[in-house]
């Protein structure tokens, strides 16, 4: 039965969308800090689900020419090259005859280009500044003007360098909206509290394209409907790994019950930060956030927006008691409105 | 390695998860990079002075592993005193024929076996690729030599070893390499740091090592490392070579090779090998120690297996019918002949030189001066369709109208369509079962050649020709099965294996191997993937219920071993150097060797056995002579011989470089193999004049998301939408001195080709300075042609053709261009740029490229500065573009 | 079948009657996602191979229905690479599947613009034709001193890296056999 | 290059080249990036000079993966926001119709039926073809989820729907004859409209509201930090527009009570819309730039100006006339700027991300 928290705050959500005895909930959790960006999981996936190609573009943002997750990419990884220090490691380029960093000019180059992804929206046209400090690290939030030096922004020589790469995917949220505002039902809570679509059912309203807080969810141009990562419902029923996972060379992708993968998350950014990796941090993995924790959490080495993540996503259900509230007094008033209108005055 | 082998990279991380420092050394920053403890940026083709560099920071500060060295090496082998060093000769080793380019081994010898050396600078060795023999087994040399254990003797190798490196210091590697001393330090530190008793340290590498005219000798410097520092033999050291096809092992130890036979026998040679004696006595080299000893028994049994009931001890085992070399007959050598009409007919079978072979242009061109091509692929490759759109149709220079080239198409079988080994890059033989039939008219490898052979066979029928004799004895009756009539694998594994003429019973070991023609075997080194009648390769014992050596998991050549010379991980008493360590050792109780792995090493043959004088073969090795193949059972830092360009790595330029040899005065290898032929234009290097026309390095490799030549993957969306498009990376600093722009386009420009590319300006590369100078180096992948999904322009069409002397590999992996904004030119224009560039380089046909470099005058200023000379290069171009 | 089965089938029922009112998860299941499961669970047959890019040999597992490849991936039990796979091998279903693969032979005449059609039997007879013809036109017996040459130099081969053990055996054999000294392949490059 | 000049040297002086104008969003991004030497470059080049000259303007004050949106913006396309418009059309009307049906003002009660039918008629067709799958329009009744708007809003439609249908229908009972089967629907139709009429207008005002929830239930910024205006906004441009279809329609006898809907309706309007373009910040701006400011604006001005027309053209049927035009004008006009509006917020990663980003500072400060 529905819970006090249906809408907002930590939940369990296989339960409370009507499974008795449902299973641990299973998600992934993408260790970015130990990814080698070989693409595997955008592979696997596609050749197990039958997504379609996403066109043949280069991009030129650096290794990255699927640009993000579209409704013909499940799996999307992220690659960002910066003029920083990369934790442990010593300089690369320390002592070279280097000059001033390009990975912010050759990121603005990156940000406008355009990829016929079959999809829509698909890929928007990005903004040049944001790409530039994407590439040169995110300190300069809120402090326009400021280029501290070593972000090789400057006219001083290069000697950081790090190159990050994320596999991103569907979010699997605990208060996932695209399943809540999905008027035919298509998306569903699975037993496993992964969030599916429906491919029979869903009739390409696109309402879960504007709802997710992550950009995610996407509609096929030839075909209507709106796709996104199953977590290979199919596999995972037949109690098997999803395709990306069981690709991932590297464990980057880790999946499981999602209890078992926070607490080895949480180990993981501990020994990181005592093997002086201080950026490393967790996201979506916290049950009180805005969507109740994601099925689907990362180890990240940047602020999320860096690697496209929304800062700190809010489902946007949780206002709807209120929206509802609203609305019934707008509809009072114009109810009452009428009556006055023809109630009162003569003429 | 996690650009090109992601799986097998899990492995380092895994070994980083338990404390593991990893270095990775590349001129771009990789995927390996980002994750590597430290990544040295390094000029290409220089590794020798970095490892070099590491040589000499060992024995300097003594880091060697002492006991190791003395016990298992050649340190103390004391060396004839008629041998002379680079140190002495400028960069030459004593015994240099400038007229063939090659060396007379002679005073290389260890003291007083002058007399032992098989090779006398004829270059016949170079022309034959011999080095390749030596995958196996080293050259001959006597079981005995003298020593010194104290290693204080001058001409002992330890001390060669010690001169010879001596100038290898980190302030060279710098200037050489381009490597910060404080960061060569810090990797020279941890590996010897990360080696001994205690601990192990693997090297790993690509075998874009091997594409460089001294690819062998980079090779070398890396076992001389391992060897001083006792990594070898033992779990967690080593060598590993990072091979990029599925069965390439398998086609070296079952080689498609001109100069070798199953098992790294060598092809007869017409001048050396006349007959049969001749040819094994020069292979088992009588009285030598070690298994090699009994290579007559494996050239009979492989005769046996070929010719079946004709050969006989009696003929010889039909020896007579063995093709015979007189010279170079490789790839290249092949390819220059067609351009020259000597060759007819030529097979290609899953591989596609148009794109993946060195001078894209000369392959294609001799393609097209063919009488037939029969090209047997998956897919529609560039190699086939060469007269139909490649870049010499668009250029005039192949007319398809005019094309004589006779071509077939013959559709392959995939590696689901049917059964056989691969053998991967640790030797290991995996049987694949066959999953589905094959589509249409597309038909395995097995299936052609077998029929091939039995259509041959029927047409001679009742020939009286002598030369057809070989074909009508040979032993050519496999059984098939299916509709159409498909050989069976297994059928031809078990030939490989050998087995028992009389009883057909498969053999279990090599040491089964007879000579009296009762033993036939197709592959000696894989006898016993088919012992007891058993396909081993098809074992598949799940990991999680055996060990971590998984010795059940299909099987090793030779005898199963996973670690070769393991007997090394114990100490000369049999004991593991350490319980950390220990991998195989001796078990007194037993009497006999033990441990996780199959001990490389006679049984029950106790460290403390001393064998009996006049002891020859098997019999002739020590209780604590581990590397058992090699004629001493001694692991070599010193090469008496078997090494064709020294007996000790050198640092030489690539054939192709902006830079003068900060070394040695002699520039480049002096026994490269090099081709003199109108087509194959180098371009200049210091000391001659106009190098500065070509002022930059460039570098290819792969892309983790492509695979070599592009036929397995521009094919398949699901990669190719992953890479889609030729590009060439440069550093910010280059792009700024030319004028590139991020995804705008670019040119590059060889003494060959002009190719273009899209540009990626990243600081994942690196401008060096290098000797006060700075170098720029830009990189390309290679896997782009005209065919596929998407198409793009082939990296290797810019290179020409030089050899490694050894194994006659080609220099791929380094060469000098120009680089321009903007597309190239099309059409016939394209050909005058290369021509405007070879004018002004004086790279005229009869130019003859200086093998032993002589200092011209005014060479290196020529080289000094190319920043200007380059500019103004350009505007004389500038026409063109 | 019939109105009461339809009307307990329709989600909205289930809502109403069920444990999930929201419509969020049991009651909005369609019958197909009900029944859906892996296809590997149901293919005629899977087959133990190996990946056929690089060489470090990754297991791979081959499924397939129906004389049709289904799925290629990882094979778990392998310890060399504990079930994981590159982009390229994942990709192994696509290569092997592809439409782009040319499954006929295809004949290109001397002088020719385009590719005609040729049956495998007749190719196959023509290339040993020309094999003959090659090497009674090429044929060395012995060097300018009599010694034993035994081969032609007239045909080259180059190829056997992507190929089995035992088809590089037959190839090295029937070539040497023939006389055919130039065979090469990858390991050269 | 001489060991002396430092490299990149040409690079650093052209990066520091006074910007020559930004890189425009144009498909491709040859002209970005690094600039060529001006003496070396022998490509054809498309467009104009770009170059690092974006390193040159200030920097943003966030920052996104290449600078491409977080969100997926809406794949709604114009049927939409019509469809907002119609809707409210439909309710507004109904009410009116409704409102004549039982004070006695036929004009009023036949115009508000038939514009109402023909609005969900409308509304209907811009629904059923947004969608990526019109044949799976029915699906839509497979479900019933309070917490999916436009789950909700389909099934107020199907109650409205055929309510204002027989309503409607019903107007037409005096050209059926007396005798036989059409007279008895002749009798049976009036009250039966009576009937439908009622149900209708009881409906109509969730069919206005629920669809500013439909907009706020997104992550779409604008649309939704506007959640507690759009259902007032939208109920008053129904009401709006609805009297706008009484002003054009009646007689001035009996346009009174369409008057004063109007000025109640645009009230409300403009209330709401003066909130969302002031009370949001930065995310107000969408609704005040571009497209969307020039439509609100336009909105306004028409509500204003109808508004005016409809109290002071008491005596002109002309000027009552188009003052209902311009109510509906300005209603249509309202719709679309709040639509895309929303749009151009989710379009641009800045009002995601600057807004989530201090909002988790502020927590961060808010816990050391």
């Amino acid at each position: 039965m529905p819970d006090a928290n249906s809408l907002y705050g930590p939940l369990d959500p296989a339960p409370d969308a009507g499974w008795v005895s449902a299973p641990p909930r299973m998600g992934f959790f993408t260790d970015t800090s130990v990814c080698i960006g070989c693409k595997a999981c955008e592979v696997a996936c596609k050749e197990w689900n039958g997504v379609p190609d996403s066109g043949f573009d280069l991009l030129g943002m650096s290794y990255d020419n699927t640009g993000a997750l579209t409704a013909n990419s499940w799996r999307h990884v992220a690659f960002i090259e910066q003029p920083r220090p990369a934790g442990h490691r010593t300089p690369p380029f320390a002592g070279d005859p280097t000059g001033p960093a390009t990975s912010p000019a050759s990121a603005t180059a990156g940000a406008v280009t355009a990829a016929d992804t079959g999809t829509n929206p698909g890929l928007p046209p990005g903004q040049p500044e944001a790409a530039a400090l994407m590439a040169a690290g995110p300190e300069f939030l809120g402090m326009p003007g400021a280029r501290p030096p070593g972000r090789g922004t400057g006219a001083e020589s290069r000697t950081d360098f790090r190159w990050l790469m994320m596999s991103d995917v569907c979010k699997h949220c605990t208060h996932a909206a695209c399943l809540d505002v999905c008027p035919t039902g298509s998306l569903f809570r699975t037993e496993f509290g992964t969030v599916v679509v429906q491919e029979d059912i869903c009739n390409g309203c696109g309402y879960c394209i504007s709802a997710c807080p992550y950009g995610v969810i996407d509609q096929r141009k030839d075909d209507g409907r709106a796709w996104k990562c199953t977590l290979c419902y199919d596999r995972i029923g037949a109690g098997m790994t999803p395709a990306c996972a069981q690709a991932c060379p590297t464990e980057s992708i880790q999946y499981g019950p999602l209890d078992e993968l926070r607490e080895r998350a949480a180990r993981r950014v501990t020994a990181l930060h005592e093997r002086g990796v201080p950026e490393a941090r967790l996201y979506g993995h916290d049950p009180t956030d805005g969507v109740g924790g994601d099925g689907a959490f990362f180890l990240l080495l940047d602020s999320p927006e860096v690697y496209g993540l929304p800062p700190d996503p809010v489902v946007t259900t949780r206002d709807l008691p209120k929206m509802w509230k609203r609305a019934g007094l707008a509809a009072l008033a114009m109810a009452a409105a009428a009556v006055a209108a023809f109630a009162g005055g003569s003429s | 390695m996690a650009e090109a082998h992601p799986v097998g990279f899990q492995w380092v991380m895994e070994a980083k998860k338990r404390g593991a420092k990893v270095f990775h050394v590349d001129p771009r920053f990789t995927r390996t990079s980002a994750l590597a403890d430290t990544y040295l940026p390094i000029r290409a083709g220089t590794d020798i002075a970095l490892l070099g560099g590491v040589v000499r920071y060992i024995l300097e500060n003594q880091l060697d592993f002492r006991e190791y060295v003395l016990a298992y090496t050649n340190a103390a082998n004391i060396v004839s005193e008629q041998f002379a060093d680079t140190e002495d000769l400028d960069g030459l080793f004593s015994g240099y024929n400038p007229d063939t380019g090659s060396y007379d081994h002679a005073s290389w010898q260890y003291d007083g076996q002058e007399g032992n050396a098989t090779v006398r600078g004829t270059g016949k060795e170079r022309d034959s690729a011999s080095g390749l023999e030596h995958e196996s087994h080293g050259e001959p040399v006597p079981a005995r030599a003298p020593r010194d254990e104290t290693l204080q003797h001058p001409r002992c190798v330890y001390q060669i070893l010690k001169r010879h490196f001596s100038r290898y210091t980190p302030e060279m590697v710098a200037r050489v390499c381009g490597i910060p001393e404080e960061r060569f330090l810090e990797l020279a530190r941890a590996w010897t740091e990360n080696s001994g008793r205690e601990r192990t340290g693997a090297l790993v590498y690509s075998v874009g090592w091997t594409q460089h005219s001294v690819g062998v000798q980079y090779i070398r410097t890396g076992s001389i490392i391992q060897t001083l520092l006792g990594n070898m033999g033992r779990p967690g050291g080593g060598i590993l070579a990072l091979r990029g096809h599925a069965s390439i092992q398998g086609s070296t130890d079952i080689p498609t090779l001109f100069n070798l036979l199953p098992g790294y026998l060598p092809m007869p040679h017409h001048a050396d090998h006349p007959t049969f004696d001749e040819w094994v006595d020069s292979i088992r080299h009588p009285g030598q120690k070690g298994f090699w000893g009994d290579s007559r028994a494996f050239a009979a049994s492989l005769l046996k297996a070929y010719w079946g009931d004709a050969a006989t001890p009696e003929n010889d085992f039909c020896y007579g019918y063995m093709p015979r070399m007189t010279g170079d007959h490789g790839t290249y050598q092949q390819v220059l002949n067609m351009i020259d009409g000597r060759v007819k007919g030529y097979f290609l079978l899953g591989q596609n030189p148009a794109v993946g072979s060195a001078h894209g242009r000369a392959q294609r061109l001799g393609m097209a001066n063919l009488d037939w091509l029969v090209v047997r692929d998956l897919f529609m490759i560039e190699s086939a369709t060469f007269w139909k759109n490649g870049p010499e149709v668009a250029t005039g220079e192949i007319v398809p109208e005019e094309c004589r080239t006779e071509v077939f198409f013959l559709p392959a079988a995939s590696h689901v369509e049917k059964e056989g080994t691969f053998t991967q890059t640790q030797r290991l033989l995996q049987w694949r079962e066959k999953a589905v039939d094959a589509p249409g008219d597309a038909r395995s490898e097995l299936w052609f050649f077998y029929h091939l052979g039995r259509v041959l066979r029927e047409k001679l029928a009742g020939s009286t020709q002598r030369r057809d004799r070989a074909l009508l004895d040979l032993a050519w009756d496999y059984p098939t099965h299916g509709p159409h009539a498909e050989p069976s694998a297994e059928a031809v594994l078990k030939e490989i294996n050998g087995y028992e003429v009389a009883t057909g019973r498969p053999l279990g070991v090599f040491t089964e191997a007879r000579d009296d023609g009762s033993t036939a075997i197709g592959c000696w080194i894989y006898s016993g993937v088919y012992a007891d009648g058993v396909n081993q390769a098809a074992r598949r014992r799940p990991r999680h219920e055996q060990d971590w050596v998984a010795a059940e998991w299909g099987w090793a050549w030779p005898a199963n071993r996973r670690t070769l010379y393991n007997r090394a991980s114990a100490d000369p008493d049999g004991r593991p150097w350490s319980e950390r360590k220990k991998y195989v050792w001796w078990d007194p109780d037993a009497g006999e060797w033990t441990g996780y792995d199959v001990p490389d090493f006679e049984k029950t043959k106790p460290p403390s056995y001393r064998p009996p004088e006049g002891a020859s073969g098997p019999a002739a090795l020590a209780g604590d002579d581990p590397f058992i193949m090699q004629g001493d059972g001694k692991a070599w830092l010193y090469a008496p011989g078997g090494v064709l360009d020294g007996p000790l790595p050198t640092h030489y330029e690539p054939a192709e470089s902006p830079m003068r040899n900060p070394l040695y005065g002699q520039q480049a290898n002096p026994t490269r193999k090099i081709y003199e032929h109108p087509i194959n234009r180098m371009n200049p290097s210091p000391p001659e004049p106009h190098s500065q026309v070509f002022p930059y390095v460039f570098t290819v490799s792969r892309l983790t998301e492509h695979h070599t030549a592009g036929g397995m993957s521009r094919t398949v969306p699901r990669l190719a939408e992953l890479q889609p498009e030729m590009f060439v990376e440069v550093s910010p600093e280059l792009a700024g001195e030319v004028g590139l722009a991020h995804l705008g386009w670019a040119h590059l420009i060889s003494g060959r080709a002009v190719i273009e590319a899209r540009v990626l300006v990243t600081d994942r590369l690196t401008p060096l300075r290098v000797d006060g100078r700075i170098i720029h180096q830009v990189w390309l992948p290679y896997h782009f042609g005209t065919e596929g999904l998407v198409t793009g322009d082939s990296a290797n069409d810019l290179f020409g053709i030089t050899l490694d002397p050894n194994v006659l590999i080609q220099e791929s992996k380094v060469g000098t261009c120009d680089i321009r904004p903007g597309r190239r030119p099309t059409g016939p224009s394209l050909l005058d740029l290369v021509g405007d560039y070879q004018r002004r380089a004086g790279m005229t046909p009869d130019r003859k490229v200086p093998v032993v470099t002589t200092d011209a005058a005014g060479g290196d200023d020529a080289a000094g500065s190319t920043d200007e000379q380059s500019a103004a290069a350009h505007q004389d171009g500038e026409p063109h573009a | 079948m019939g109105l009461k089965t339809f009307i307990q089938g329709w989600p909205v029922y289930r809502q109403l009657t069920g444990t999930d009112p929201l419509g969020r998860g049991a009651a909005a299941q369609s019958p197909r996602s009900a029944g859906l499961t892996a296809r590997t669970e149901t293919a005629d047959g899977m087959a133990r191979s190996v990946c056929p890019y690089c060489a470090v040999g990754c297991g791979q597992r081959v499924f397939h229905s129906g004389g049709q490849v289904t799925q290629i991936e990882g094979d778990p039990d392998s310890p060399i690479s504990r079930g994981r796979l590159c982009p390229k091998g994942s990709a192994s279903k696509s290569l092997v599947t592809s439409p782009l693969r040319q499954t006929k032979v295809r004949y290109r005449r001397p002088y020719a613009t385009e590719w005609e059609d040729l049956d495998l039997d007749v190719a196959l007879d023509m290339i040993a034709d020309r094999i003959l013809a090659a090497r009674a036109e090429t044929w060395e017996d012995v060097d300018e001193q009599g010694r034993p040459l035994n081969r032609t130099l007239g045909i080259s081969s180059l190829g056997g890296a992507t190929l089995d053990n035992e088809e590089n055996y037959l190839i090295k054999k029937l070539f040497t056999a023939m006389g055919a000294l130039q065979i090469e392949n990858q390991a050269r490059i | 290059m001489s060991p002396d000049r430092p490299v990149g040297d040409l690079f650093r002086r052209f990066r520091e080249r006074p910007a020559a104008g930004r890189v425009n969003g144009s498909a491709t991004g040859r002209d970005a990036g690094l600039a060529p030497h001006p003496s070396r470059d022998a490509a054809p080049r498309r467009g104009g000079r770009g170059g690092g000259e974006q390193l040159n303007v200030p920097p943003a004050e966030f920052t996104s993966y290449y600078g491409r949106p977080v969100l997926k913006p809406p794949v709604w396309r114009w049927d939409v926001a019509a469809y907002l418009f119609t809707g409210g059309l439909a309710a507004g009307s109904s009410l009116l119709a409704a409102g004549g049906q039982l004070t006695g003002r036929p004009a009023l009660r036949r115009a508000g039926r038939v514009s109402a039918l023909a609005a969900v008629g409308a509304s209907t067709y811009f629904l059923v073809n947004d969608l990526g799958r019109p044949s799976r329009f029915h699906h839509m009744l497979r479900v019933a989820k309070v917490t999916s708007p436009m789950s909700v809003g389909t099934w107020i439609l199907s109650v409205f729907g055929p309510a204002a249908g027989v309503a409607a229908v019903a107007e037409a009972a005096p050209l059926l004859p007396d005798r036989g089967v059409l007279g008895f629907g002749r009798r049976l139709l009036p009250p039966a409209g009576h009937a439908a009429g009622v149900v209708a207008a009881v409906t109509a005002p969730a069919l206005a509201t629920y669809t500013g929830v439909l907009l706020a239930d997104t992550a779409v910024p604008s649309w939704h930090e506007a959640y507690p205006e759009l259902p007032a906004i939208f109920a008053g441009s129904a009401l709006a527009s609805g009297a706008g279809v009484g002003l054009v329609a009646a007689p001035g006898a009996q346009a009174g009570p369409a008057r004063r809907l109007a000025v109640a309706g645009a009230a409300m309007e403009l209330w709401g819309s003066h909130r969302v373009e002031n009370r949001l910040g930065l995310l107000s701006e969408p609704y005040t730039q571009g497209t969307p400011g020039k439509l609100l604006r336009a909105g306004r001005a028409l509500t204003a100006a109808g508004v005016a027309g409809a109290l002071l053209g008491r005596r002109s049927r002309v000027l009552s006339a188009l003052s209902g035009g311009a109510l509906i004008a300005a209603s249509v006009c309202t719709r679309f700027g709040i639509f895309h509006g929303g749009v151009a917020s989710a379009r641009d990663p800045r009002y995601t991300v600057v807004p989530q980003r201090e909002r988790a500072d502020r927590r961060a400060a808010g816990q050391d």
